[in-house]
């Protein structure tokens, strides 16, 4: 037990490796092995996860070296520079672990019943396992390349799901713009890499924030890395390509890849807090993401209100609430500078948005998977063309009324509970954002009635006289997200004071983050 | 239970306290009319208009919020024109970011 | 020009990169788009490998080492794995681009388009 | 389908590209190569006899089937090797010191000894297969989207 602990880390990127190529051998023998591998291996990584989290939380961050003759070696023979790959987990990348295992095995599950149909199943379920492996190793690397190499391993299987089916003429132009958008999203982002090494040498991220100087090419560099990332997360002037993608995607595939929109925004809170830590422009670079979050809260929700294609309405809402996240952490950057704001309001303002991720990174998919039942029984993602669909799909209603209470950010469940934080410190850091943030989340209640009234309540339809439920592993996968909801809106303080405040601490505590690098080295 | 610097958060109290007012309205109900029969109603009255079918009372989802776009026009119009579906556009978004954000930054390490 | 200057490589990067800005912005045929993030990943891997030059430095085979000091092997790495992963995305962008074209019947990025909005 | 000299020559042709090809991999951690260098140059014999025979003729040597399998045993085996130094850290390369190509390599100019690197020549032969299949997967399925079928499943 001590030894899968120790190598956990690399396992959870391994083994979702082995099973993506195990699928398709196995893929020949019947659906239902290759069924069983996905859904084991998946369950495998979680039990995992599970455990690594439980060691984090003990004793701290988790160093793996790749290739040396110990895990914990990081500058072997007393060199001053740390070689091979280091995979650093810290509490705030098992913060993000722990989202994707439970949104990915709930995916894969949803997934079995979902994409029944379709053919060439041992390809999707390949690619969905290379996207579980490639985020993983997005969220655990301490290495700036390795952070690139992940990111394209992510983006190209993502892409292909996107365009997975290619008999829909939209499925194939929004997996040429994702894969468009992330090459050259990956390039500028290798720009910054490349910047970074030609000053100080080294690819680790530990090593380079011990050595930066933040001189004028680490702030191109920093340019780089914010606006390759963000353009991935969908933030406001860029997010044009993101509902396109979004909405052809199969829901379970959609519901993934918000998750990796997630990892990239955790690629730039580790960049801003980790590498450049202090050194950074605080303020400035703080009110940067705080406009982000405010532009994409708003513009998101108002355009979201004017679709009436369901999968497209809900990708403008991802848009939105991750608006919620930038302004969060983006209001705990402004006062990294001053200790005592921080103390008082600035913690807490970033764990509101950590929260938030967490929140959201449940309610979105399940919200997603509910509109891939509809889609899934009525053949069309046209809110026109649906209504009373309540009478017949019982679980799909009860299950999108929990998600719109929670993204509407209403009291008893947990989108309330991060939001209330995130008011909270916001409020006392400037009051407009706190203003804005509630106007947004009245608008995003209001949009979410207006999908609940067109596509559930209203006398039902002759042509969807017919519509049955949908299949018992879709129901399972969504049932596993809404369980989830409902613990984190029961328990929000265990939930904030277990998992959500030791990331935001290990965000900001920069100097362990270093240490766990630099201070790790044997003879 | 969620502490935050100017108040606190519990849902278990805030759910006590929605079931003691549901309770409380109950009891308000309870007191209401008894004569009232629930299938008595009849039919809603039209104004003597042919009945409609169960399509066309259900009221589509492109026309709940009519009014609010068009109180928003000025913002709505150039909005959507904004979203053209073409890429390149989307590429010219993503290098006039790039620039602004690193004009912003120098000028502000600069100061 | 018997010693080029050291910074010639930076040079014919950034001459790469602005090139395939110019082309990803102005130009709205699909193959052509495709060429641009093509040149824009060989400036990428030109910048990329030019970070290791040392002046005088042989290549680093460790075979036939030379006394003196060597070119750095680990931008070389990384310059390689960079271009795996743009052959993979290359042909990706590809395949979706006979698909467009089979679907819509135009690889003009304005009439191919059917989501806006 | 080009004349018959072509496609003859082609045929004698493509055995020495893919003994090139191997040497590159195999000599992978001496010389510039390794195996994605050697897989292209293997793959750039294949488009040649793509362009020898129609896609149709290659379609039934290198079918889906014998690429996806090749495919999955290369990243199965580097996968494998990965896992096989698990005893110290994942990627550890066991074989150093140990009699199957683990030689410690002579310092100084000398012609190399192939029998060193440990596991890095096996990792490159299983790249090397991968990319193979791979890369010609690409190129037969880019002849026959534009030849109108597509790869049966």
């Amino acid at each position: 037990m001590a030894a899968l602990i120790t190598h956990s880390p690399i396992l959870i990127i391994a083994i979702p490796l082995l099973a993506a190529f195990l699928t398709l051998p196995i893929g020949r023998a019947g659906g239902k092995a290759r069924n069983v591998l996905v859904i084991a291996s998946l369950a495998f990584v979680e039990f995992l996860v599970i455990i690594l989290a439980r060691d984090i939380y003990l004793n701290g961050i988790h160093i793996y070296t790749l290739g040396a003759t110990s895990p914990e070696l990081t500058l072997p023979g007393g060199a001053m520079v740390p070689i091979r790959i280091i995979l650093e987990v810290d509490a705030m990348s098992i913060f993000m672990g722990i989202i994707w295992a439970t949104v990915s095995l709930a995916a894969a599950i949803y997934s079995l019943s979902h994409m029944a149909r379709e053919t060439g199943q041992n390809r999707f379920y390949t690619l969905l396992l290379l996207m579980v492996a490639g985020c993983f190793g997005m969220i655990f690397t301490g290495d700036l390349f390795n952070l690139f190499v992940f990111l394209e391993i992510a983006s190209i299987s993502g892409a292909a799901l996107i365009a997975f089916r290619t008999r829909f003429a939209d499925a194939v132009e929004g997996g040429f713009k994702y894969i468009v958008i992330s090459a050259v999203a990956g390039l500028i982002f290798l720009f910054g890499v490349g910047l970074l090494y030609a000053q100080y040498n080294s690819l680790n991220i530990g090593f380079l924030a011990n050595a930066m100087q933040y001189s004028t090419l680490d702030i191109i560099a920093l340019t780089l890395f914010l606006m390759s990332l963000t353009i991935k997360t969908g933030m406001v002037p860029l997010h044009m390509w993101y509902p396109d993608s979004y909405t052809v995607a199969p829901a379970n595939i959609t519901a993934m890849l918000v998750i990796t929109s997630h990892a990239c925004m955790y690629a730039v809170f580790r960049i801003c807090f980790s590498l450049y830590g202090i050194t950074l422009d605080a303020t400035t670079v703080g009110w940067i993401i705080v406009i982000i979050g405010l532009l994409t809260m708003f513009v998101g929700v108002t355009m979201a209100v004017f679709q009436t294609d369901v999968m497209r309405f809900m990708s403008y809402h991802a848009i939105s609430q991750m608006g919620y996240m930038w302004m969060g952490v983006g209001v705990g950057l402004a006062v990294l500078g001053n200790p005592e704001a921080l103390a008082t309001y600035g913690r807490d303002a970033i764990s509101g948005g950590i929260f938030h991720i967490l929140n959201h990174a449940m309610y979105k998919p399940l919200l997603f998977m509910t509109a891939g039942a509809l889609f899934h029984r009525t053949g069309t993602r046209d809110l026109n063309k649906m209504g009373g669909l309540g009478h017949n799909m019982k679980f799909t209603l009860i299950l999108y009324i929990i998600g719109t209470l929670s993204i509407a950010g209403i009291p008893p469940l947990n989108g309330f509970a991060s939001k209330f934080l995130i008011y909270e410190s916001v409020y006392q850091f400037n009051p407009v954002l706190a203003v804005v943030a509630m106007l947004v989340s009245i608008i995003t209640l209001a949009s979410f009635t207006k999908a609940f009234q067109s596509a559930f309540t209203g006398p039902q339809l002759p042509e969807y006289k017919d519509v049955k439920e949908v299949p018992k592993p879709m129901l399972i996968g969504m049932g596993i997200l809404a369980a989830g909801i409902i613990f984190t809106s029961i328990f929000p303080g265990l939930i904030v004071e277990r998992i959500v405040n030791p990331a935001t601490d290990a965000l900001i505590n920069q100097a362990a983050y270093v240490n766990g690098i630099m201070g790790g080295g044997m003879p | 239970m969620i502490e935050s610097p100017s108040g606190f958060w519990g849902p278990v109290v805030w759910i006590i306290a929605a079931i003691v007012a549901l309770l409380i309205a109950y009891f308000i109900q309870r007191r209401g009319e008894k004569a009232y029969k629930k299938g008595v109603q009849s039919e809603t009255f039209l104004m003597g208009n042919p009945k409609l079918s169960e399509g066309e009372t259900h009221i589509r989802a492109h026309n709940i919020y009519w009014g609010f776009f068009e109180g928003l026009k000025k913002y709505y119009v150039p909005t959507i024109t904004a979203h053209t579906g073409i890429i390149n556009d989307h590429l010219i978004w993503l290098i006039a970011g790039i620039a602004i954000v690193m004009i912003i930054l120098f000028v502000a390490g600069g100061i | 020009m018997e010693h080029i200057p050291l910074n010639f490589p930076f040079l014919a990067a950034a001459l790469l990169v602005g090139i395939s800005l110019y082309i990803l912005i102005f130009k709205k045929n699909l193959i052509k788009l495709i060429m641009g993030i093509a040149m824009l990943a060989a400036g990428v891997n030109l910048f990329l490998v030019s970070l290791g030059f040392r002046a005088g430095g042989a290549a680093p085979i460790y075979t036939n080492v030379t006394e003196g000091p060597m070119v750095m092997p680990v931008p070389q790495a990384l310059t390689l794995t960079s271009i795996v992963i743009n052959v993979a995305v290359l042909a990706l962008m590809l395949t979706m681009a006979i698909h467009i074209y089979r679907h819509t019947g135009s690889l003009d990025s304005e009439k191919s388009r059917k989501m806006k909005g | 389908m080009l004349s018959k000299i072509v496609r003859t020559v082609t045929n004698e042709f493509m055995l020495f590209i893919v003994v090139f090809g191997l040497y590159i991999i195999a000599h992978g951690h001496l010389t510039p190569g390794g195996g994605f260098q050697g897989g292209a140059v293997i793959v750039s014999g294949v488009v040649m006899l793509l362009v020898a025979f129609n896609s149709q003729e290659l379609k039934k040597t290198l079918s889906e089937r014998v690429l996806s399998i090749m495919e999955s045993t290369g990243a199965l085996i580097f996968i494998a090797l990965a896992f096989a130094g698990i005893g110290a850290a994942f990627f550890y390369n066991f074989l150093v010191g140990t009699p199957i190509l683990g030689r410690i390599p002579a310092t100084g100019p000398n012609p190399g000894d192939i029998w060193t690197g440990g596991v890095i020549p096996l990792m490159n032969l299983a790249v090397g297969l991968k990319v193979v299949a791979g890369l010609s997967a690409v190129v037969l399925a880019l002849a026959l989207f534009s030849s109108g079928e597509e790869m049966e499943e």
